[in-house]
């Protein structure tokens, strides 16, 4: 499903009735609303998700209700609703002495990085919307566009609490690039590929063909993605730049309304996006665990969905249990021991292979 | 390593902020995110206590004391009855004693829970505050039970109580007890031995004993720093030294002697020993005697006045009556633990970082209604 | 609770009070062996009650100190007199010490480092309006190492009440002098940051002074008087 | 570097304990939980009657009740009241005892203390009631308690007696138009006496 494929399939309906650069803007447009949209809705689900597992985990019943109306649905299901109703009606406010371009620029930033990623993500064996020859070095590089915008929304609002918000994340985000990034390596020299399709497709045949189990070492590589991931989506334990007890709310100190929505709409589609690397990369993507089994290009999306949504209850489940780190704490985490261990796990993988596998 | 200072910044925290329990301003400078001094700024609480009491009768000054610490009502309630009965000269039978007792140790299970908790959401860990805040309900729902409030009680009276207990408070105790007891121990797993928990907390804030005398410190705080000094054993009031228990002290088990992981885990194992005290007041409680027996018609102390204390949740509450043979009190003050506990703060937080100043702040548990009274 | 349990905690206390610690720690389920506990001490109670009973003249000894308190303060206020002569002002007072505002500051050290009085913490300042134009303000020392406790009483006057600070011998008189301050107006010379604590810094007047009144206005807002809807 | 590799055990293991103890929570959450679904349901009643003689006292801290017919207006209970939530006045009564129709006084409580005064103003503000229960224990009538209060009917019990105005707090108990009344009775006995 790439933008070639609907622009040819458009080229051969609409034939000489739009001029091929218009048909190619509407190629490219139709992904991207798409990909909104699965945004809008995945984030709802996810909202509710996360109210739902934080609730249970403490003894809550979480939102609920009896009917529509004053209540929230059944279940409280209308509740992730109610809340973007909420914050699209509230006041759109702007400190007066706030740097304002950069202010309002801010969330746009933070939105566009995390949904540029979403066009290098296998929803299927067909479904990508452009299958780079690079995917997965492109996904890594676009989601630091956030840390810039992060920065920029903790000194435009000219509040100490954001500003320090903004350095923290600028600290965190850049390290924790590192070990993640070294980790994915490991995926790319097993691999021997940067394209997120056939990282997917060499992982073909059943569960003990993934990457995770292809040797001792690539486990490893796992946990320090995934856990850099989730400091790099600024998660509790790792939610430093925003840390309610301390900051405030940190850089989204001074937000309110939509544009504070939007930091919390692409907090939870970088969510996926790390969650979706992390499934492509080590989990074996679109395929079934069982070969045979359910195991064709429409199940190719449950699966897919199905691994990442895993990934981020563990994600939820992560942050309704532990504490938060500290600035020197989360530092020291990343450059001794999930830095060191990325590395061992290169050579490890890369004796592993030259060893066993040749 | 070399250390870069920069300009210093200036920086408010408080009055309104999620982390300073209330409405307490901390007007610290900052090099980044060193915290080099900290002044804090009280009074945004100031309900003139003190001016209220001495125009007030006697009996009407305990509602006033249960809004002053109102996460402990019933213990500041038996402070200032314990202070007016010796002023007084009243001896109350023995069930009023028990029924005293077991309300200020369910009080004090209820207030350190709220106490960790606190702690624990102050460090980000959000789901133990909540398993605290349901067990503490739970007592909540034992005190509503007993005199109808869930809140603030005004449940002892001078010379007795205002009810006796209600049939099936007992049992329902016990059940409670019995349903709590293990919770303790998960409380101490999910929260107290997890590494970032101790990683934030041992080592950090320590309050060397003779500091903690010098500035007055009491209660957890003063034991978690290696002192055995608990008025409940060292100058018993009311049946206490009838009771058998342990006084916890810190014995830097994660790191130093007085760091913010010991007055955390002393106020766990009070929690325990709390639980014991129960028990055995409930195994202990006379069957008979009326609750309204030693209770003075008129309430009119004889001229003098009297420094009396009591084991407060938070410390040493003390309370200073004088009396000038009228029917309101000449003068009382409160001497509130949390306010001298508030006033280590820049001695021990001055120099850390500004996660783990906020980390100290919640470990010394303040009550800014009891600080600012 | 079931009969077993009971026969199990029974047996146990048994054990536990011929001396055999582990029997009751030995059991696995937290409820039981807390309850057993509380039925040991319940146990060792009665049998120190019979013990007491037979000899009464002992626990008198060690009755706590609040009773021999009287004793601890004519001693220490003959100490004082013979170390500072002069300092007492008046008669001394069997459950007080007063003293003359001049020397309290060396008093106060003496009494915290004298190894005979160590007076380790200062439990309480209460500043106080006798009337007919006197402030007083009373200390409660407490000694953790002899646990013993005195009352010190300081009076000055109402126009001129300059007591001597006290803060940087116990720190914790630093927030009590600026309450006392912030209340009663005693000025305690040589503190080094006294302020207003509970009260805003603009704050007119003394508020528990006996003759305060309070302010028409503050910041422009008319302090109200009487309630609205009581007409 | 034994100690680095202690830490990293450490960390694994207090982690991992802890999510299995949120795991556990997560599937057992009903077992624990104590919230109620607040319109639908309520707090329980609390068990105790209503009542005078101290073992059945009443224990609820809800809105204040006059029953006005058995007040016989010695203020006790605006004297003992500590934030002066209530108020009262009173005036003679015409006759010691006697029901008076016009202003739908009652002569004799239920106790059966004949009446001397006439309360014609009754006015607690519940708005700065502190819910301390001092007022109900002086009342020589038990006629001032704690109750669910005028909807009492309507709800078990009130805890949510919200108004949309504040002056609608003060609850104004006496009987409408006594003190007109009374004045109107005396006027008319002097004008018969004259």
């Amino acid at each position: 499903m790439t933008v070639d494929f609907i622009f040819e399939f458009l080229s051969g309906l609409l034939d000489g009735f739009i001029s091929s650069n218009s048909l190619l803007i509407i190629s490219m447009l139709v992904p991207c609303l798409a990909i909104f949209g699965f945004i809008t809705v995945y984030a709802l689900v996810v909202i509710y998700a996360e109210l739902k597992v934080s609730s249970f985990i403490q003894d809550k019943v979480g939102p609920m209700g009896q009917g529509v109306g004053l209540h929230a649905g059944k279940w409280g299901l209308l509740q992730p609703i109610a809340d973007a109703l909420k914050l699209l009606l509230k006041e759109d406010i702007i400190p007066s002495s706030a740097d304002k371009p950069l202010f309002i620029l801010a969330p746009f930033m933070i939105f566009i990085g995390a949904f540029i990623s979403f066009i290098a993500i296998p929803f299927g064996e067909s479904i990508i919307v452009t299958d780079l020859n690079i995917g997965i070095f492109y996904i890594l590089g676009v989601g630091s566009i956030a840390v810039l915008s992060l920065i920029l929304a903790g000194w435009a609002s000219n509040n100490k609490w954001s500003l320090y918000g903004g350095m923290r994340s600028a600290a965190q985000i850049v390290s924790y690039e590192i070990p993640a990034g070294l980790s994915l390596i490991v995926v790319i020299m097993l691999a021997g590929t940067l394209n997120m399709q056939d990282i997917i497709k060499y992982q073909a045949g059943g569960i003990f063909n993934w990457i995770i189990f292809d040797n001792p070492f690539v486990p490893i590589a796992f946990v320090v993605y995934f856990i850099s991931a989730i400091a790099e989506t600024n998660r509790t334990p790792f939610d430093l730049p925003e840390s309610e007890s301390e900051l405030v709310a940190g850089f989204a100190t001074e937000y309110s309304g939509m544009r504070y929505a939007f930091f919390f709409l692409s907090e939870y589609a970088n969510m996926f996006v790390v969650s979706a690397v992390a499934a492509a990369g080590f989990l074996g993507g679109w395929h079934s665990p069982i070969q045979g089994f359910m195991d064709s290009p429409a199940w190719g999306v449950f699966w897919m969905i199905n691994k990442t949504g895993f990934l981020i209850f563990v994600m939820i489940w992560l942050r309704w249990t532990l504490p938060r780190l500290r600035v020197d704490q989360l530092m020291n985490v990343c450059w001794k021991v999930f830095l060191p261990l990325a590395l061992i796990n290169i050579f490890g993988v890369a004796i592993w292979t030259v060893v066993f596998n040749s | 390593m070399g250390v870069v200072h920069g300009q210093e910044m200036v920086l408010n925290i408080g009055p309104q902020h999620p982390a300073t329990h209330g409405v307490l301003r901390l007007q610290v400078k900052t090099d980044g995110e060193v915290i080099s001094e900290i002044t804090p700024y009280l009074g945004y609480l100031h309900r003139c206590f003190e001016k209220h009491c001495e125009n007030v009768s006697y009996e009407q000054v305990i509602p006033f004391t249960d809004r002053c610490d109102y996460l402990a009502s019933m213990t500041m309630n038996f402070g200032y009855v314990v202070a007016m009965e010796q002023l007084m000269d009243i001896k109350v039978n023995d069930r009023v004693e028990y029924i005293r007792v077991i309300m200020a140790e369910l009080q004090r299970i209820a207030s350190h829970l709220l106490a960790t908790g606190v702690f624990g959401l102050d460090l980000g860990a959000f789901t133990p505050f909540l398993h605290m805040l349901r067990d503490r309900e739970r007592i909540i729902d034992l005190f509503e039970m007993t005199c109808g409030a869930r809140l603030l009680y005004n449940y002892m009276w001078v010379g007795g109580l205002s009810h006796d207990l209600p049939k099936g408070f007992v049992e329902a105790t016990l059940k409670f007890l019995d349903y709590f007891e293990p919770k303790i121990d998960e409380f101490e797993n999910l929260l107290g031995h997890n590494k970032i928990f101790v990683e934030r907390t041992a080592d950090i804030g320590i309050m060397p004993a003779e500091v903690a005398i010098n500035y007055g410190v009491t209660g957890p705080n003063l034991r978690a720093s290696g002192v055995n000094w608990d008025l409940r054993k060292d100058n018993p009031y009311s049946v206490y030294s009838k009771l058998d228990f342990n006084v916890p002290i810190g014995k830097g088990i994660k790191g130093t002697v007085g760091d913010s992981w010991d007055r955390f885990y002393v106020r766990l194992q009070e929690i325990r020993e709390s639980v014991k005290i129960v028990r055995q007041a409930i195994d202990q409680l006379p069957k008979d005697g009326d609750v309204h027996q030693s209770m003075p018609k008129k309430i009119r102390p004889p001229k003098g006045s009297i420094y009396s204390r009591t084991e407060s949740p938070r410390g040493d509450l003390g309370y200073y009556i004088e009396s000038d043979g009228s029917d309101t009190p000449y003068r009382l003050k409160m001497r509130s633990p949390a306010f001298t506990a508030l006033g280590v703060l820049n001695e021990i937080a001055g120099g850390w970082l500004m996660s783990d100043v906020l980390a100290i702040l919640g470990s010394l548990d303040i009550v800014l209604g009891e600080i600012d009274r | 609770m079931s009969e077993d349990l009971q026969a199990l905690i029974d047996e146990a206390v048994k054990k536990a009070l011929a001396g055999d610690d582990d029997a009751i720690n030995g059991i696995q389920d937290r409820v039981t062996r807390s309850k057993a506990k509380a039925a040991l001490v319940k146990a060792k109670r009665e049998q120190s009650k019979a013990v007491d009973e037979n000899s009464d003249s002992e626990s008198i000894e060690e009755q706590p100190t609040t009773d021999n308190s009287e004793y601890i303060i004519l001693k220490i206020a003959k100490i004082l007199e013979d170390k500072f002569s002069g300092c007492i002002d008046g008669e001394v007072h069997s459950d007080f010490i007063q003293l003359k505002p001049e020397k309290w500051f060396e008093i106060s050290k003496f009494l915290k480092e004298d190894p005979d009085t160590y007076f380790d913490s200062l439990q309480c300042n209460t500043g106080f309006d006798l009337g007919d134009g006197l402030l007083e303000s009373r200390y409660n020392l407490h000694s953790m190492k002899h646990l013993h406790s005195i009352e010190i009483r300081i009076k000055v006057n109402i126009d001129n009440p300059d007591i001597p600070s006290v803060e940087s011998v116990w720190r914790v008189a630093d927030w009590f002098e600026r309450e006392t301050y912030d209340m009663f107006g005693i000025n305690f010379t040589g503190h080094r940051d006294l302020r207003r604590i509970l009260l805003p810094e603009d704050w007119d007047g003394w508020p528990l002074r006996k003759d305060y009144e309070e302010q028409e206005t503050y910041h422009g807002i008319v302090v109200p008087k009487v309630k609205e809807g009581w007409e | 570097m034994k100690r680095y590799f202690t830490d990293i055990y450490e960390s694994v293991s207090s982690i991992l304990g802890g999510m299995s103890i949120t795991l556990v929570h997560l599937f057992k959450a009903r077992n624990d939980n104590v919230t109620l679904q607040y319109p639908e349901e309520k707090w329980p009643r609390p068990e105790r009657n209503i009542g005078f003689d101290h073992n059945s006292y009443n224990v609820i801290r809800s809105r204040l009740h006059v029953d006005m017919d058995d007040c016989i207006g010695c203020l006790k209970c605006e004297r003992a009241c500590p934030v002066d939530c209530i108020k009262i006045e009173t005036e003679k009564a015409p006759a010691r005892g006697e029901d008076l129709k016009e202003i739908k006084h009652k002569g004799v409580t239920s106790n059966g203390t004949r009446k001397a005064l006439v309360v014609t103003r009754f006015d607690i503000d519940m708005s700065e009631c502190c819910y301390c229960n001092l007022c109900t224990y002086p009342c020589p009538e038990e006629c001032i308690f704690m109750t669910g209060g005028p909807n009492a009917k309507k709800h078990p019990i009130d805890y949510e007696f919200s108004e949309p105005d504040r002056s609608d707090l003060i609850y104004r108990f006496a009987k409408k138009g006594a003190k007109e009344g009374l004045a109107e009775l005396n006027n008319s006995k002097q004008e018969a006496e004259a």
